[in-house]
């Protein structure tokens, strides 16, 4: 089943019965790929978060998660309030633009999570937190996919963070020019990135912010790429370069128009940023946030339903307007 | 809004945008720096290149990105690359002139913290962390901050240091900076609701300029240390009505920066 | 000048009088930014190899260059055999799909630079020699580009290179999970590589083989991008993704169409494969070559010269039929 | 073209192309790799994946590639990337079955010297180098190679050793592998002029089949010390019509490779 784990998976069935390649329903995908206690990376740099994902895995109700992304954003928020994680492993914890993660929050600092254990009557355990800069975080995910023991960069020089966490670790040159930090390789158990579009083997492109979604992918053992568009093999041998993720390495497509909403689709539609401003409150409750997601995850069967319940005339203004990006030409040889 | 008709946080903003006359990379910080630097763009350094640490080189932004990951920001953009490229090749190598940099605490020398209040194991607040910061503090050629002043923010001791500013003084960041091969030589301006702080041959800031309807007693009220304020401190001149205009009509019409 | 090196040069007066942004003449370009004892790269790994500037690189009569390519290929041959280099760099020295650089060879192996030095009365200078493996040189301008001490890679063990090259060291893993070998950054003097298109201030597009001309180019302190269509800013900004260089580190923008025969550009023309098994004979006298290089490179003043002698028949066949990427759309926000 | 009517390099590519069936994802090096690979394709594995240093993932040649960075690769192909991505995140991750390599010294535990002929400071004969080679023999999932024989080619002890196979022997060689984390499992297959040579328990190299009009005196005489020749040994079945027609019309027509 694993891709990058160097047991590539292309020609096997379609994961879901019936659908073409390893074309798969986001249900299937994530009862068969996504285990309690995986280290699961949901990808992508405030564009491209598969909310669609987040949700399924907060549906099926996995547990023990330990969840890695740069910028946890609300889908993590979402999730460690529906109890399916046991740690993060971040390098930025907050609202973009907005403010706070709060249900994490909750979690994190003592106060909160002793109000929130009177309030709730549970026993909630407090959320762990590994936590890099950003650059730490895709030197993780690039020595994860280069298999590498370690990658240096030239940051944490005279800051806290190397005690604050002991995995960020010094190196001298061997060419007697200093020492630079190391971080060690981050390897998800599972990666799941969305994206404009694919093909049924799992061949996808992406285009706009690219994040560390490559480096998060193929450093995973398992991937599963989630399309607003499921393309001919074609489309996508017509522009080789734009390329950001193999079918080699990818074990599941599952195709999921608006499946990164509130976040954003380069070309497709825009950041919902009234669902971002709204989340604030909201996470400010505990109560709430249960709530919310009782209505908007629980209740609904999946992404179409959920689609449905924004409503068209949201959607809508949310499209933009298009710019082309013109042709290049690759040439015909022999 | 004060009586002035414009408000602190707008004065804030406009002081920052003027600091950035002359520059000519800049690596844009999510919050007030991207406002500030926005405002830059369009008015006192026309030719500025924006960097987003999202992956973007020469954003065109065709309105205040919501975020520092907004698709306006890729849109016309010169070049979008991986996050890698972005930190190894633009930043870590030494292509940043300024990086534009919030804060949550900082001390005299400008170090700073977006990590925690209280302790690191059991915070009284969680805050984001460094995000890119960290590595922008040593690898930006300078760092530029924006924050609003207030006995909590400005602080004799920060109870964490995210990011570095001249550690202990001039002379130890000096030391450390040449010993460690950086690129980046420190803090070089902090601007807030009250005024514009240089940092002098210390290492320490000090209040060069006073914004309107600002007084030198609300600066020695919303700090934690006894602050050196210069011989020749200067009255920070008024936001120009473009300067306004650009910022509630275009930059931020729902007032999320300014109020 | 220098624009990696952090005094970037966009908004610079063009090199050559009357030409907009950074454009230049390619003879302009090469006395400004080569100069003898240089470390040059012109990297293009087969794809994109800029001939043009080599061959003004013997015209000007340029000495002492230390030369960094992956593949020294005919350029190389033709720039030693001029008498350009003292040094070479490199991971795979030969005429590729044809057989070896002769001109190389005869100041390398003792027994052939004896023989030229017999025939040629002079007293030619053994060329010297600094070699990795293809993983290796390209760890090395990754490193350069990143500003890093060294680059870490899984390649070199139980191998002779360590000991022929004594740059090749060994890290232990900071992580107690064993060792891996190094490599030193490379940062060359100036990297000079052809694209596709760039604009006047010297933002570059290149699709097809990308080799590691993006890692050369930010590893060197002085850029020179050579291309076949000099285009408007606009056309760069359609499609931010495939900018490979941005203007920011490119000191000059020659343009020059053809330049990089007889290698070959995507979309554009094919390789010249009759050249390289020309060169085959050719480079095995001394006699000869330095013949070729008189005919070729010092009898013209410079690449359209060249381009004309080589005819429009013999061109028109190196012409691919379109084979067209399609266009995706980025949307316009706001 | 001998009287059987075929060439001995028709038939080392004919029986190189075969030993890819049920193969996955193969890097293709320069040379004889380059045609054994795209025939196996046209043959015995369709499905295999072709992977190019030059930084091609799934190419789909329309014509024999020229050398390993022909635009041919390009066109069609599944991805371009960086050569780092290539080396880093497809080879050296894992991701490759087969590295398929030429040689120009081997020893008879599969040792490659593709670096000099004498002393590496002042060698006879300057070979190319490692290129890829190196890093392939040790990341690739297995190894093939295909080099004519020859008392040259195959020596009792390389001259240099550019890309590491069996090292001393088996157990050597998988103690270093297990020790050191290598992802490869050394090599598996060399297919010359004359025969097909896999690895016995003893990491050395034995015949396992005798091409058509080769004998086991020519084996002998072609390399340098006694090779050990299997008791089932097998005649290699000769050239199918289909794999000639391909060779002669499609994949080298001029006879670079094969005459």
């Amino acid at each position: 089943m694993a891709g990058a784990a160097g047991r590539p998976t292309a020609g096997v069935p379609g994961r879901t019965e019936g659908m073409p390649g390893k074309v798969a329903t986001m249900r299937d995908a994530i009862r068969e790929l996504v285990r309690d206690g995986d280290l699961v990376a949901i990808e992508g740099f405030t564009h491209l978060i598969s909310f669609a994902a987040g949700h399924e895995i907060i549906r099926q109700r996995k547990r023990d998660l330990t969840l890695a992304r740069m910028t946890p954003d609300l889908i993590y928020d979402q999730m460690v309030a529906a109890g399916a994680a046991r740690k993060l492993v971040f390098s930025w914890l907050g609202n973009p633009g907005v403010g706070g993660l709060n249900a994490i929050r909750r979690r994190v600092e003592p106060a909160a999570l002793d109000e929130l254990r009177r309030t709730t009557g549970e026993d909630v355990r407090p959320l762990e937190l590994e936590e890099y800069s950003h650059f730490g975080m895709v030197a993780r995910y690039t020595a994860g996919a280069a298999n590498l023991p370690f990658m240096p960069l030239r940051s944490y020089f005279e800051t806290d963070l190397p005690t604050a966490n002991p995995l960020i670790r010094e190196v001298a040159s061997p060419y007697g020019d200093g020492r630079v930090y190391v971080v060690p390789p981050l390897r998800p158990d599972v990666t799941i990135v969305h994206a404009q579009r694919a093909d049924a083997e799992g061949n996808t492109q992406i285009w706009g912010l690219l994040g560390c979604q490559k480096e998060a992918a193929f450093a995973a053992d398992r991937v599963i790429v989630v399309v607003e568009e499921l393309v001919d093999e074609a489309v996508v041998r017509a522009d080789p370069n734009r390329t950001v993720i193999p079918g080699l390495i990818v074990d599941a497509v599952v195709v999921e128009p608006w499946g990164a909403h509130p976040s954003y689709v380069q070309g497709a539609y825009d950041r919902d940023n009234r669902f971002y401003l709204e989340w604030d409150p909201i996470s400010r409750s505990e109560e709430a946030v249960q709530a919310w997601l009782r209505e908007w995850v629980h209740d609904l069967d999946g992404r179409a339903a959920y689609v449905e319940k924004l409503g068209a005339d949201r959607l809508a203004t949310l499209r933009p307007t298009p710019a082309p990006s013109g042709e290049v030409d690759y040439g015909m040889y022999g | 809004m004060t009586d002035v008709g414009f408000s602190r946080n707008e004065m804030m903003i406009v002081a920052a945008a003027r600091e950035l006359a002359g520059q000519r990379v800049c690596f844009v910080g999510v919050g007030l720096p991207n406002i500030a630097v926005n405002l830059a763009k369009r008015t006192v350094a026309p030719e500025l290149e924006l960097v987003y640490e999202a992956g973007v080189f020469g954003a065109r932004p065709a309105r205040l990105p919501l975020s520092i990951g907004d698709p306006t920001i890729v849109t016309g953009a010169t070049a979008v690359t991986s996050m890698f490229e972005l930190f190894a090749f633009y930043l870590q190598r030494g292509l940043i002139d300024v990086g534009f940099l919030g804060a949550a605490q900082i001390d005299r020398f400008g170090n700073i913290n977006t990590t925690v209040i209280g302790d690191y194991a059991a915070p009284r607040t969680r805050l984001p962390g460094s995000g890119g910061a960290c590595e922008i503090a040593i690898n930006a050629r300078k760092v530029f901050v924006i924050m609003r002043q207030s006995a909590r923010s400005f602080v004799e001791r920060i109870d964490f240091r995210t990011s570095p500013g001249n550690l202990g003084g001039a002379e130890h960041a000096e030391r450390i900076r040449r010993e460690g091969g950086w690129l980046g030589r420190g803090p070089s301006v902090v601007v807030t609701d009250l005024g514009i702080w240089h940092f002098d041959e210390s290492g320490e800031m000090r209040l060069d300029s006073l914004h309107p309807d600002a007084t030198l007693d609300e600066v020695r009220t919303t700090i934690g240390w006894e602050p050196r304020i210069s011989e020749r401190l200067a009255d920070t001149p008024a936001p120009t009505a473009e300067e306004l205009r650009l910022i509630r009509e275009e930059l931020d019409p729902a007032g999320v920066y300014t109020r």
